[in-house]
């Protein structure tokens, strides 16, 4: 009984996710594309959940939900004209750029079925807020800083694309 | 039946391909990135995964998606700002539009 | 140079209302449609913006066609003539008397203004005096309807900035109490026709002075607590200070005038100019302001209400029972000529035109509408502004659509 | 006594008992005991903003020298219900041109959020619906999905102040998710965990005997991070000063401009239920959540609780009703240049005086 429940939740969520996801890359208009992948990020986010990361569960909905895709949404209501969603959205390799990725995908399926199958796990979720904590400022500081650096040039480099041609200067 | 690794792992392989097939035919610029976020995504169900199942009792796994999250925030606010850099100057956001080495 | 054309005809023609208007004589060079001067397209950089004729700010039914590039205005255009109702046009087939019922609905939250100012011109055309005791009821009266005026201004200025308020207070509570004595002065509440040529329509009620007297030492504390309510409130003086700013120069080239101008530190009042009525008798200051901001604008109308509450109490002081109506009689005739009556309303110098070829109807009236011509200004005033700054700066010249409109 | 946290957790497990008891699988009973909750829960919420609104109606009249609502009921106390229920029978129109999918979904992306949040809220002594350990950060990143329905209602309406009043408000809500979160930072590193029900309970006590041992009595560091914490909290909620998005002046309505009827309602809803739950995260941050100091004894914790919650809400209330509104500019250099400035500020002496004290 307690084990059919989450494997239950599983099975949804796989269907949310892989149908979320072929609405992002299928989609004409592309803020319903980008609202798709908003909510495929929330069941990202769940499925964490499921795996017993609920730190980096909330941190998911808190970056991408609620930064990086909000961010995205702008720009795309900056950029994008009334009539866009008229266009076609694929260009003409979608023939093959179709069968390349199905090809990745079923070479990525059947390596991991042959290896992975039957890795189970009996553990009981405990918070891990603390422990990931104490992980990134000590055993991981050193990329923990090198982020922070990444993260001031991206700053920086935003806001020197986002300044006008004259201002550059 | 109880949840193994490899249904994880199959599910992000499917994302995986499904981010491949995007990036491959957008011809929107966030349509691409749009896609990319999806790859990121399906790999870091991946590590949490691999860290759940194979070091129950660590959290690298959990660290290192926290990065990636990191590394995904600012790689989409440098690429949302050069795509409105490019819509300023070419009024387009398609990728064929972009065939000017000088702008 | 248009009134000495008029002059002319109006010698030659016997009737000269009808086919053969000189102004019309050459109406095949008029333009038959309007120019085009509103954009109706976005430029190709940037957003096209259609401000009104139904947006909560635009204090009645005025457009104001803005383009901009950001949030930045790059140009912005005032569309009016939504309200259009030809008074002028009307004021011609009507008798002298009944024109006054027309003014009250120009500036209809000054009508007693409106009254005065029509009256002052037939006034001046009939060269008849008026009864002591009625010039001070029109002083009464004309500077509670600029106090009235002004407190919707400063509700409504409080709304466009997004406090709610200051309407409420103003316009609910004080503004209320001055239209209750207008209404026992003269029975109505908005469109008075109280001033009438000669005098005024009836006397004061038994008790109304001391009414009055009581509502004006009120009074003070109240405006006291419109400073600590809006006047002096931090992000008021954020959103108005330095915004909207306007030139000496440019307000007199423009044609402003009332308190706009005055913000600008120009010190002009038609009441110390050219007076009229008994004001050369009062003693009151004309606030000024120093850049013309919006703050200044906002703020002057805030220290005008105070003197003008100082006019009231030297007139209740100084008045006598007596007469209130000249010897007029029930009908008559103005003898031909022209008559200008100006005087300070609460939006500027409102000024009332009319040549008389003596009979029972002008010929012609013209109004110098403030409103009018300091919404002109608009056009350069909007321009390089955010388009939050449109509201506030649209919002502190104090239009009134009717009046804009005529 | 007065308490209703031991009463309703014995309540639930006699009723799970019961049903096992008549034959239905333990699972089962689990989902019905949990699904009730769950309605319990919603049903409040959704109550809430209808007491708000009446409440908001009532302290504007007061502050504006009128009566507010008087006619339907006495002092007009079921005038919130009888615009819900005209809301509800109001035609829902849905703008040509306007992205129709995304104006329907808009709402519910926007109002769905809000109840989420109210799930790890200490509403008192076991009234918790469920206690997570990340709450705090779980309620910031559930209620920032809403900002994205603002986007869609911005987007979906096809109108053009409807998509200025959406990107604003985007941005806004961005902007001052972070001092929002920040000036939070200090309370976690006092109590040393996530959980709002633990830092709850490490502020029941007294200082010196007088002094309840709340966040807020904290030197400094209490007062400025309450205060930038409610400066942010009415910014989220879009409300005046702050309420850019909908300014009215300048966006009519900004992005809820085309929407009607229930959509309308929703929306609105949404908005009180978040001023609630921004004063009862306040409350459980900063003032102790269910403690009553001295009285505890004798008033159940919550009614502590709600009681310090109207009070905050009073706070909204009183700002929408006396402050004029920012230029978009100045919100965002009032976000950027002071209280993200004052919040590391914060989080800085919170260090410094957690190693002093050690």
């Amino acid at each position: 009984m307690e084990r059919t429940l989450p494997t239950l939740i599983f099975a949804c969520m796989a269907i949310l996710l892989i149908g979320l996801s072929l609405i992002v890359v299928t989609a004409r208009s592309v803020f319903r594309g980008a609202v798709a992948l908003t909510a495929a990020l929330g069941v990202v986010a769940a499925l964490f959940a499921l795996l017993g990361a609920d730190f980096v569960a909330a941190s998911q909905l808190l970056i991408y939900v609620g930064g990086i895709m909000i961010i995205m949404l702008f720009v795309i209501m900056l950029s994008q004209r009334p009539l866009d969603h008229l266009d076609r959205q694929t260009n003409e390799q979608w023939v093959w750029g179709a069968f390349f990725a199905l090809a990745i995908s079923c070479a990525l399926i059947m390596q991991f079925r042959a290896v992975y199958r039957g890795v189970f796990v009996t553990t009981v979720a405990t918070p891990t807020t603390a422990s990931i904590g104490r992980l990134l400022l000590g055993d991981m500081v050193v990329p923990f800083e090198a982020v922070s650096l990444v993260l001031l040039a991206a700053l920086v480099g935003a806001v020197y694309f986002g300044l006008d041609g004259k201002d550059r200067t | 039946m109880t949840l193994s690794l490899h249904h994880f792992l199959m599910l992000s392989a499917i994302i995986f391909g499904i981010g491949v097939y995007g990036a491959l035919t957008r011809r929107n610029v966030l349509g691409i990135l749009m896609s990319i976020e999806l790859m990121f995504n399906a790999a870091t169900i991946n590590i949490v995964a691999f860290n759940h199942f194979l070091y129950p009792d660590k959290v690298w796994g959990q660290g290192v998606v926290i990065f990636v999250m990191t590394l995904a925030a600012a790689e989409a606010v440098v690429g949302l700002s050069l795509v409105l850099a490019i819509y300023r100057n070419i009024k387009s956001v398609y990728t064929e539009k972009l065939n000017l080495l000088h702008g | 140079m248009i009134g000495k054309v008029i002059r002319s005809v109006k010698i030659t023609l016997p009737n000269p209302i009808g086919t053969t208007n000189p102004l019309m004589a050459n109406s095949t060079s008029l333009p038959t449609i309007a120019p085009e001067v509103f954009p109706q397209q976005a430029p190709a950089n940037g957003m096209f913006i259609s401000l009104g004729p139904q947006h909560p700010s635009t204090h009645g039914v005025l457009r104001v066609a803005i383009t901009t590039d950001g949030e930045v205005v790059t140009s912005a255009q005032p569309d009016i003539g939504y309200l259009h109702r030809a008074t002028e046009k009307l004021a011609e087939k009507r008798t002298y008397p009944q024109i006054i019922v027309l003014t009250d609905r120009l500036d209809y939250l000054a009508a007693m203004t409106n009254n005065w100012s029509y009256c002052l011109a037939v006034e001046k055309l009939l060269g008849v005096a008026i009864p002591e005791r009625a010039d001070y009821l029109r002083i009464i009266v004309g500077e509670l309807q600029r106090i009235a005026s002004h407190c919707v201004f400063l509700g409504t200025y409080g709304i466009d900035i997004g406090a709610f308020t200051p309407f409420l207070i103003a316009f609910g509570r004080e503004r209320e109490r001055i239209i209750d004595l207008f209404e026992e002065i003269c029975g109505a509440r908005l469109t008075y026709n109280y001033i009438r040529i000669g005098g005024v329509m009836a006397d004061s009620p038994d008790g109304w002075e001391t009414k009055v007297s009581k509502f004006v030492k009120e009074m003070y504390g109240r405006i006291d607590e419109y400073d600590t309510l809006l006047t002096y409130n931090p992000i008021f003086m954020d959103r108005t200070k330095n915004v909207g700013k306007m030139s000496q120069e440019m307000a007199v080239a423009w044609g402003i005038t009332g308190p706009n101008l005055r913000a600008t530190g120009f010190k002009a009042d038609v009441r110390k100019d050219d007076p009229y009525g008994l004001f050369s008798k009062m003693k009151f200051d004309i606030p000024v302001g120093k850049q013309g901001d919006c703050w200044e604008r906002y703020w002057v109308r805030i220290q005008e209400m105070r003197e003008s509450l100082k006019i009231i109490e030297q007139a209740l002081a100084a008045m006598q029972p007596g007469e209130t109506m000249g010897k007029i009689p029930k009908t008559f005739r103005v003898p031909a000529g022209e008559g200008y009556g100006h005087l300070e309303a609460p939006r500027g110098d409102l000024g009332f035109y009319i040549v008389s070829d003596s009979s029972p109807s002008p010929y012609r009236m013209h109004i110098r509408a403030p409103s009018f011509i300091n919404l002109q200004v608009l056009q350069v005033l909007l321009k390089d502004w955010k388009v939050s700054d449109v509201i506030a700066i649209l919002g502190s010249i104090d239009i009134v659509l009717g009046e804009v409109d005529r | 006594m007065l308490e209703l946290g031991p009463l309703l957790s014995r309540a639930f497990q006699a009723l799970q008992s019961w049903v096992i008891l008549h034959g239905v699988p333990p699972l089962a009973a689990w989902i019905l005991a949990k699904a009730i909750q769950v309605g319990v829960l919603v049903l409040l919420v959704s109550l809430v903003p209808m007491v708000l609104v009446y409440a908001e109606r009532k302290v504007a009249g007061f502050m504006q020298a009128r009566l507010g609502p008087m006619n339907v009921g006495p002092y007009g106390i079921f005038q919130t219900l009888a615009d819900g229920v005209k809301l509800i029978f109001k035609e829902d129109i849905i703008p040509v041109g306007s992205d129709r999918l995304m104006h329907i979904m808009a709402p519910m992306v926007v109002v769905s959020p809000v109840f989420v949040c109210f799930a790890p809220v200490p509403f008192g002594k076991g009234l918790i619906p469920i206690d997570l350990d990340i709450s705090v950060l779980f309620i910031f990143a559930i209620s920032g999905i809403s900002t994205i329905g603002v986007l869609m209602a911005g987007w979906g309406s096809g109108n053009k102040f409807s998509m200025l009043g959406g990107l604003r408000g985007a941005a806004q809500l961005v902007s001052y998710e972070i001092p929002r979160v920040l000036s939070v930072v200090p309370v976690l590193m006092v109590y040393g965990t996530l959980s709002l029900k633990s830092i709850a309970m490490g502020q029941v006590g007294l200082w010196h005997g007088f002094l309840p041992k709340w966040f807020i009595f904290y030197p400094f560091i209490g007062q400025l991070a309450f205060v930038i914490f409610l400066i942010a909290s009415v910014a989220e909620t879009n409300r005046t000063p702050f309420d850019i998005p909908e300014a009215e002046s300048e966006l009519v309505a900004g992005f809820h401009t085309e929407f009607s009827g229930l959509k309308f309602a929703l929306l609105f809803l949404a908005e009180y239920a978040y001023v609630f739950l921004s004063s009862a995260m306040a409350v459980a941050l900063f003032f102790g959540g269910g403690d009553g100091f001295t009285l505890g004894g004798w008033i159940p914790s919550w009614f502590w609780f709600l009681g310090k919650t109207f009070a905050i809400v009073f706070l909204f209330l009183w700002f929408r009703w006396t402050f004029p509104r920012l230029r978009v500019d100045q919100l965002m250099q009032f976000c950027w240049k002071f209280l993200l400035p004052w919040s590391i500020v914060n989080v800085g002496l919170t260090g410094l005086m957690i190693l002093l004290r050690k």
